[in-house]
């Protein structure tokens, strides 16, 4: 059985919702039971997702599976179809390592909480429905996918209400936007249906590039594309992504940020470059490119006002999909270089971020800003975990977020170059100035969190258990190399990826038949990756051969010249901190208090953004439809 | 063997580069006379003598030789480090600028905004190791310097797209031989008149990236006990320090570099070069001495409305008359 | 900002406004209060220096050294103020102020300017020849320490040796001459002649030095034992004794062959004629100086001192005619009145046991020959009825008793009314009031012990005697007699 | 040669810490004259600094008042080897006319070294300008023991 | 008929996005939701429907008789099925959510149900 393989990701996915059923039924009583169970399913589906690399990207392959044997008839797809091309997978491998990270570290992090049972459920659910819906080919089923994905993120988020009460509040919201998200997806899918008769994707690509875009595809597509923004949360959608990631668990918030943003994304790339085919629309682009600026601007300014940690990482997460999107959206080679790469790096620093503020919680049961302090002293291995994470999300080299950012802004600008419009341009500036804001805001909650006076009530912190610092290395160690072998990284991860995006012709092929596509006028324009790179390796290998030698030589003109080094070894007033006022008079810092020139000379702006976020689920409500009508009639109106 | 052995040499060659030409030692001794020059002249615009030109080179090793003094709040490990990570962001900094004749020693495409990322690290550093000492001033230092930091951000941005278009034209060139190049053909940039918004802008951002006078609310050593060195001493304060001048130097070199390029010299290239790159690298600090001379530090948030305004507005006229082929 | 911008580059082409310090030395402005100057050659040690500088800076320690003392004075500055004081008070312009402002020292201690000089030992005490002194004061306005006053009006010099320094600025200011160094005088105690005899100094003498024979009526004093320590005088009732200089002259024995009465009278009244310095004169007795010359400035003591030897020849023949021979040997004495309860108080007071009371026989003794008429039975006499008066034939003796005892009788007659005063609106005498703090003060003054005070106040009326010591201790003034 | 340049130099960028411990501030302004133009300490590289941790001289004006004691004392321990503590004026090395009073605790040396003590009330600059030289040269010597 | 399918469909979804948008009873809004699922369900009923179409059950003698009249697109139905039933979840929970939210917040409505905001 030479292509065994092309059963796995059926099974991965129905063996994460299997499991999901045997952890309820068995592993309610009995911890090591249920965890075993999840542990398994979770290790043979990365497993599985992780061994399809080598046909799919090595070798180029789209693995195609049809459900019970269903092939297509005549020139029509029944039965419902499973398809992995380069992009589906790439979004594959981003899930499997999300999840796989978070149920590690969910072993320890969970073990104060009651209910595991239904935790595990909820978790191999949402984890099972966020593979599916990467590796379907089929668009109802996508949407199937889509409601199980609202469904165990509503549940996973309102998991801790006992502790937390806003979690309710947050998975309510997050609902009621959610089901008018999927409602409207759903809406688009009998709509194409009306059109095409059809639900498999690669079909439907080949129809409406034979039949050509008609008013009904285009409110199709208008309205699944409104659906999957609200599903990634792009800006006017934001909202709930705030309130659910900040109330969920810190593991739960790993997987929002790692595979449930990450969904919405692939809709979007899977609808605008395979499916309608409307990326050649210099409309649609600015579209994209707008609301992704918009995102990240709107997402990062509100990140730069947040006072709880992880409601700041909730809108950084809103903020980096909107780097992605906007580079998705420009529909430009490098765009798609940096974009996918960026949606893999956002993956891993903020996966990494969120798990560094778990352990946080765990340690002190708290994650305001304002509460916290001088964590660098007791939890060293988070905070070097956190470092990491921060300065790869700032973009400072030589970590993974550097080189993706710095992708983007060379699409950016040449891409205004090219179009000769300013707008571009605005958008480039526009993404520096949020890579330094968010920067700025990682500075906060380093300095709010890890450094600075510890107040007394975290005196006693202790570091996490090593269960939880494990997911926290590997995150890290993953930022490094992906930053520092990012030429390799683009070239094995993400070029397979963007050329499955570029080639639809052989994924409605590989699944329809050869020849269906060039019928159908789906002609191949593969692609590669050519002249982005401007580093190789031997740079960063000449970065490390110049640290060692700075250090050294600080250490040679320091061996007896230098004056000598005085440690603490206990508290004295010669190594206490330097204060002109007596020690009860003396503050630290808090997180509130930063930034105070920039938010005073924009008071305004927070102001007002401060009252568009109301908290009122009809406020966002009524944000969703404008949203929604507006995205429905500019493609209706410029598309056409 | 032999390709190992050229390899060999390439390593030794580059770790010269990195070590001693244009990388720490050249950027270091440039860096510290500059600061020297730079208050010598203060001095004498003040009608004072001022210290002699190697007085921040005496304060470099006085500082080597002071006791480390590690203070309780802090990690040692970050708290020493972090002066080394903007030493060495800074001098691969150098690397990147052609000076006088001499190609980069390391060229690139989009150079330009490696650069701006590099001159974010140095910032960091000091974030990093003010904010692991502990102390509520160096807390106030931070966030100053991460204001200032978002202030200037912006104006730099903008020059250096505009700065890109302008010479660049439908093709962008972000890499500073590139620019360096075209001015070797079409003249200093500093000339064409839709630029000079832009190199006004370069020269207001300067002081804020160095952290003189007007600008220097981040380490006001009168309000806020110098902010985020509130509790460093010796070498690793030194290091602070050498990174100041070392940043000093930078930004004058890419000042020289993106607005008063380079003049073909033929075979005096080498003295020649010299000579420009040191005339042009003084012109420009006496433009940041002559600002300092004369004012008073700026509030923090006045900082950032006349950076997001002021030269912002600048940049910003710079870039729409470039964007629309003037 | 824009003329700034104009200065500082103009600065850039004009000379430095520095002033090349170290190199080029700096002399201070005239009139510079620098480093302090000390010539101990000039100073005379008179210590004004010291009493101006308000920082203290200034020391000043003496030695004893071979010839003299070693005076040094440190002027410390590290903790001058360099006001210039010192050098505007200082009269011999041993101290200036400098124009040396280098006072920079590794060592605190090179800070400190001193100067000695050995001084040769003066002998005696500034005293006064007052037939020179015209009481110009000069003396007073130069003298450092503000020892000497000097009153124009009243014609008085005064001086307190414990603030002479002895500088000798008085001496050499005065245009008289009149003042020089002189010894002093020893001090001792001094009979002012108003003796009784009472041997009550005798008593009270810790060495035994005094010798009273009550007998002989004689006083002795052993000026060699004596400590000079004013037991006696503090304790002579009759305050006759007092310190004061003595010297060969002054008598250190006494007798009643002076008669007693006469200093009595002459004693206080003749100093405020004598020597009108009587408002100095209260301080000063003790340590005056007696002087050689006419002591029209002298004092109250050694005035009285004085006195008994002119009045011991002057007054007995006068004195001899007024006072009646008693038939014995005393004129004076106490003598009891009518309102005697013979509550026995003045016999538990009298310091010489002179009184014997009987209550039970109701008799009232005095032994004129133990009483020496201090007073103190009088004093204490709860009825007033004691008084201290001459002595006729009469009233010399107990001869009062037989009126002791007349009054007996009036006393049974409350006395036996008492219990029915009791049953109907409360008993005679006596009378506990409001208020009591019951701090037996009443109790400690009864002389019957009549009155228990004990959270409770009671009274044994058979007891009480109704004298009336009771109601005058109490405090809280509850007490009455009816 | 590390070990000389260092020592040199230690004579050549002293900066100083400025504690006014319940000084009239007659001395903290002729402190303040020397750094101007007509003084311009800064000609030998003296600097005032922000911190104790970068000050080589801790110059100390005032007459230690025992509210300022423990802070003075908690600098001076603060400030990194080897370091020099002046005193300018009479207070802090006796109290001056203050002396005596309950809340005065000078002199400075029964809680630490003094190196140098400047004299007058208050001293000329000159004068400061020549013990802060003194200072330095004693900095050099402290460096050489070290 | 179709058409007034398709009108009536329209009207049930914007019904359901003005009862969310205006409605701050949570209940309410719950049931906003559910009229958007019933319009969408709807619509795609009536995409399915043909006119004078039949069942698409067909016995083997159909089959074989070439018996086969024109019938009705079943697969919008299995859809609507689908959909009916992941819209039911979706109330359950939103209700069941609403339960806990009046536990804990003492309250249905919307505008005081914001502790999470700015």
């Amino acid at each position: 059985m030479s292509n065994f393989y092309v059963h796995f990701p059926v099974i991965s996915v129905m063996g994460l919702f299997l499991a999901a059923f045997l952890v309820e039924i068995f592993g309610n009583k009995n911890k090591h039971v249920r965890y075993a169970i999840s542990l398994i399913a979770c290790l043979g589906a990365a497993a599985m997702t992780f061994y399809l690399i080598v046909p799919v990207f090595f070798r180029g392959e789209v693995i195609s599976y049809w459900m019970g044997g269903w092939k297509p008839e005549g020139g029509y797809a029944f039965g419902i179809g499973y398809e992995i091309d380069g992009l589906g997978l790439f979004f594959g491998l981003l899930t499997a390592l999300t999840f796989l990270m978070s149920v590690l570290f969910s072993r320890r992090y969970m073990e104060r909480d009651g209910h595991l049972g239904h935790y595990y459920t909820l978790f191999l659910m949402l984890a099972g429905s966020v593979l599916g819906l990467v590796f379907t080919g089929d668009v109802f089923n996508l949407f199937i996918m889509i409601e199980i994905m609202t469904f165990a993120s509503v549940a996973l988020t309102a998991f801790r209400h006992g502790k937390h009460p806003e979690a309710l509040e947050g998975a309510f919201k997050y609902l009621v936007l959610g089901s008018i998200g999927s409602s409207l997806f759903l809406l688009g899918v009998a709509l194409l249906y009306l059109t095409t008769h059809t639900l498999n994707m690669a079909q439907i690509a080949a129809l409406i590039s034979s039949k050509g875009m008609q008013p009904t595809t285009l409110l199709a597509f208008g309205t699944m594309l409104a659906g999957l923004a609200v599903k990634s949360f792009v800006v006017p959608f934001h909202t709930p992504a705030a309130d659910a990631y900040a109330t969920a668990p810190a593991s739960v918030s790993t997987l929002f940020s790692g595979m449930v943003n990450k969904a919405g994304i692939y809709g979007i790339i899977r609808l605008t470059y395979i499916l309608f085919r409307t990326m050649d629309k210099e409309s649609l682009m600015l579209l994209l490119s707008i609301l992704g600026a918009l995102t990240m601007f709107v997402g990062v300014t509100m990140a730069l006002a947040q006072h709880d940690f992880k409601r700041l990482l909730a809108f950084h997460s809103i903020s980096q999909i909107g780097y992605v999107l906007m580079a998705v959206g420009l529909g430009t080679n490098l765009g798609l270089y940096g974009g996918l790469f960026h949606a893999m790096n956002h993956t891993l620093f903020k996966g990494l971020l969120f798990l560094t503020a778990g352990a946080v919680y765990y340690a002190t049961g708290t994650t305001n800003l304002d509460k916290l302090g001088g964590l660098a002293k007791r939890m060293p291995r988070t905070t070097a975990c956190f470092l990491v994470g921060a300065f790869a999300i700032s973009g400072i080299p030589p970590f993974n977020g550097f080189a993706s950012k710095w992708i983007i802004y060379q699409a950016a600008y040449e891409k205004a170059n090219l179009s000769g419009n300013f707008i571009y341009v605005i958008i480039t500036v526009t993404a520096l100035l949020v890579s330094v804001m968010t920067l700025a805001s990682f500075i906060k909650v380093t300095g709010a969190v890890f450094f600075g006076q510890a107040p007394a009530t975290l005196e006693k912190t202790k570091e996490v258990p090593f269960g939880m610092q494990l997911p926290m290395f590997i995150m890290s160690a993953l930022c490094i190399a992906c930053g520092l072998f990012y030429n390799q990284t683009i070239v094995y991860v993400v070029n397979p990826a963007v050329n499955a995006v570029t080639n639809p012709a052989k994924y409605v092929d590989t699944m329809m038949g050869e020849g269906y596509a060039f019928a159908n006028g789906i002609g191949p324009q593969p692609t590669t990756f050519t002249s982005v790179s401007i580093w190789d390796p031997v740079f960063w290998l000449l970065l490390f051969v110049i640290v060692t030698c700075a250090v050294t030589l600080v250490a040679v003109s320091g061996a007896r010249e230098r004056g000598p080094v005085s440690l603490p070894e206990k508290t004295d007033s010669k190594h206490a901190t330097f204060f002109g006022c007596e020690e009860s008079l003396h503050s630290h810092v808090g997180g509130s208090d930063l930034f105070w020139g920039f938010k005073k000379d924009l008071k305004g702006y927070f102001k007002v953004m401060g009252n568009l976020h109301s908290g009122k689920t009809n406020d966002y409500a009524l944000w969703v439809v404008i949203g929604v009508t507006l995205i429905t009639l500019f493609t209706f109106v410029f598309l056409s | 063997m032999p390709d190992i052995l050229a390899r060999l040499l390439d390593v030794l060659v580059v770790a010269l580069h990195v070590l001693i030409f244009p990388g720490l030692l050249f950027a270091a001794v440039g860096g510290l006379l500059l600061a020297g020059i730079d208050r010598k002249v203060l001095a004498h615009m003040q009608r004072r003598i001022g210290p002699p030109i190697v007085q921040p080179f005496y304060d470099f090793f006085k500082l080597m030789g002071k006791e480390t003094i590690i203070p309780a709040a802090a990690r040692p490990g970050i708290y020493k480090a972090a002066p080394i990570i903007g030493l060495v962001s800074l001098s691969l900094m150098m690397l990147f600028f052609p000076i006088f004749g001499h190609s980069a020693a390391f060229g690139g495409t989009a150079d330009l905004i490696v650069i701006l990322y590099l001159l974010t690290i140095p910032a960091v550093a000091l974030i990093i190791g003010g904010s692991a000492s502990g102390s509520p001033f160096a807390g106030v230092g931070i966030s100053r310097e991460m204001v200032v930091m978002l202030g200037y951000e912006l104006p730099l941005v903008m020059v250096l797209l505009a700065v890109a278009k302008k010479v660049g034209g439908s093709a962008l060139v972000f890499s500073l031989q590139g620019i360096s190049d075209w001015q070797l053909t079409n003249g200093c940039l500093l000339f064409q008149w839709s630029m000079i918004p832009a190199a006004l802008a370069f020269l207001l951002i300067i002081p804020a990236e160095v952290g003189t006078q007007p600008f220097d609310v981040a380490e006001a050593e009168t309000e806020i006990c110098e902010g985020p060195l509130i509790e460093y001493s010796g070498a690793p304060l030194a290091i602070f320090k050498l990174n100041t001048a070392i940043k000093m130097f930078v930004m004058t070199a890419l000042f020289s570099v993106l607005f008063l390029g380079d003049i073909n010299l033929g075979q005096y290239w080498l003295l020649g070069g010299l000579v420009l790159f040191v005339i042009s690298a003084v012109l420009t600090i006496l433009c940041m001495t002559f600002i300092h001379a004369f004012t008073a530090r700026l509030k923090i948030e006045h900082l950032f409305k006349f950076y997001w305004t002021v030269v912002a507005g600048l940049a910003l006229v710079s870039l729409v008359l470039v964007w629309f082929g003037l | 900002m824009f003329p700034f911008a104009k200065k500082a580059l103009s600065n850039l082409f004009k000379k430095p406004h520095t002033v090349r310090f170290p190199e080029v030395p700096v002399d201070a402005k005239p009139a510079y209060r620098g480093r302090i100057v000390y010539d101990p050659e000039k100073c005379v040690n008179c210590g004004m220096c010291i009493k101006v500088c308000s920082p203290g800076a200034i020391t000043r320690t003496v030695e004893e050294v071979e010839g003299g003392e070693k005076i040094t004075y440190d002027i410390n500055l590290t903790s001058c103020t360099f006001c210039g004081t010192c050098q505007d008070f200082c009269g011999t312009k041993a101290i200036s102020l400098s124009e040396d402002y280098h006072m920079v020292a590794e060592d605190p201690k090179d800070l400190i300017v001193t100067g000695s000089r050995i001084k040769q030992k003066v002998a005696g005490r500034v005293t006064l020849d007052k037939a020179n002194c015209v009481y110009c004061g000069l003396c007073a306005r130069n003298c450092p320490e503000n020892a000497i006053t000097v009153d124009r009006a009243t014609k008085s010099w005064t001086i307190n040796y414990d603030e002479c320094v002895q500088c000798g600025q008085c001496i050499t200011k005065c245009p008289k001459k009149a003042l020089s160094f002189q010894e002093p005088k020893a001090q001792g105690v001094i009979m002012g002649g108003d003796c009784v005899f009472c041997t009550l100094c005798a008593k009270k003498c810790p060495v035994g030095a005094l010798t009273v024979d009550r007998a002989a009526k004689t006083w002795e004093i052993d000026r060699n034992a004596c400590i000079r320590c004013g037991a006696c005088v503090s304790g002579c009732p009759k305050k006759t004794l007092s310190m004061g200089d003595v010297d060969e002259n002054t008598p250190s024995r006494f007798e009643k062959a002076a008669a007693p009465a006469a200093p009595a009278a002459p004693a206080p009244s003749e100093p405020v004629k004598a020597a009108p310095a009587a408002p100095a004169a209260p301080a000063a007795p003790v340590k005056a100086p007696q002087s050689d010359s006419e002591p029209k400035a002298e004092h109250l003591p050694a005035e009285s001192a004085k006195a008994p030897e002119s009045v011991k020849k002057a007054l007995p023949a006068l004195l001899s005619g007024l006072i009646p021979q008693a038939k014995n040997d005393w004129d004076t004495g106490v003598i009891l009145g009518p309102d005697c309860i013979y509550c026995g108080m003045c016999m538990r007071k009298c310091p010489m046991e002179a009184i014997t009371v009987d209550r039970a026989s109701k008799s009232w003794t005095v032994d004129r020959e133990k009483c020496v008429w201090c007073g103190i039975c009088v004093a204490n006499c709860p009825k007033k009825t004691l008084r201290i008066g001459d002595l006729d034939g009469k009233t010399a003796a107990p001869e009062a008793a037989p009126v002791a005892k007349e009054t007996v009788p009036a006393a049974p007659a409350p006395k036996a009314a008492a219990p029915a005063a009791e049953a109907a609106a409360g008993e005679s005498g006596v009378q506990f009031g409001e208020g009591c703090i019951f701090c037996g003060a009443c109790a400690g003054a009864c002389p019957m012990g009549a009155i228990t005070v004990d959270g409770d106040w009671s009274i044994n009326r058979d007891a009480c005697i109704q004298c009336g010591a009771c109601v005058s201790t109490c405090p809280m003034g509850v007490l009455s007699m009816k | 040669m590390f070990k000389k340049i260092i020592a040199n130099s230690m004579t050549k960028s002293p900066w100083i810490y400025h504690v006014n411990t319940g000084s009239c501030n007659g001395c903290d302004i002729e402190l303040v004259a020397c750094l101007t133009p007509r003084y311009d300490v800064e000609r030998y590289g003296f600097k005032l600094a922000g911190t104790p941790r970068h000050a080589d001289i801790v110059v100390v004006s005032g007459p230690i008042t025992s509210q300022s004691k423990d802070r003075l004392l908690r600098t001076l321990e603060q400030v990194p080897n080897p370091h020099c503590v002046v005193t300018i004026g009479s207070c802090p090395q006796s109290g001056n006319v203050f002396k005596g009073s309950y809340s005065v605790e000078a002199p400075l040396e029964k809680f630490c070294e003094v190196d140098v003590a400047i004299a007058g009330c208050t001293p000329k600059p000159e004068a400061i300008i020549e013990g802060l030289y003194k200072a330095a040269q004693i900095l050099k010597k402290k460096r050489e023991a070290m | 008929m179709i058409l007034i399918n398709y009108i009536v469909a329209i009207c049930l979804i914007a019904l359901g996005l003005y009862v969310m948008c205006a409605k701050r009873e949570l209940i309410k809004i719950v049931i906003g939701m559910g009229i958007m699922d019933y319009g969408i369900n709807m619509l795609i009923v009536s995409i399915g429907f043909h006119e004078n179409g039949t069942a698409p059950i067909y016995t083997l003698s159909d089959i074989i008789n070439g018996n086969l009249s024109f019938f009705v697109d079943p697969i919008p139905q299995a859809l609507t099925l689908t959909s009916i039933v992941i819209g039911a979840c979706v109330d359950a929970m939103a209700l069941s959510l609403v339960i806990m939210l009046k536990r804990r917040y003492k309250t249905t409505d919307a505008d005081e149900i914001r502790r999470l905001n700015g």
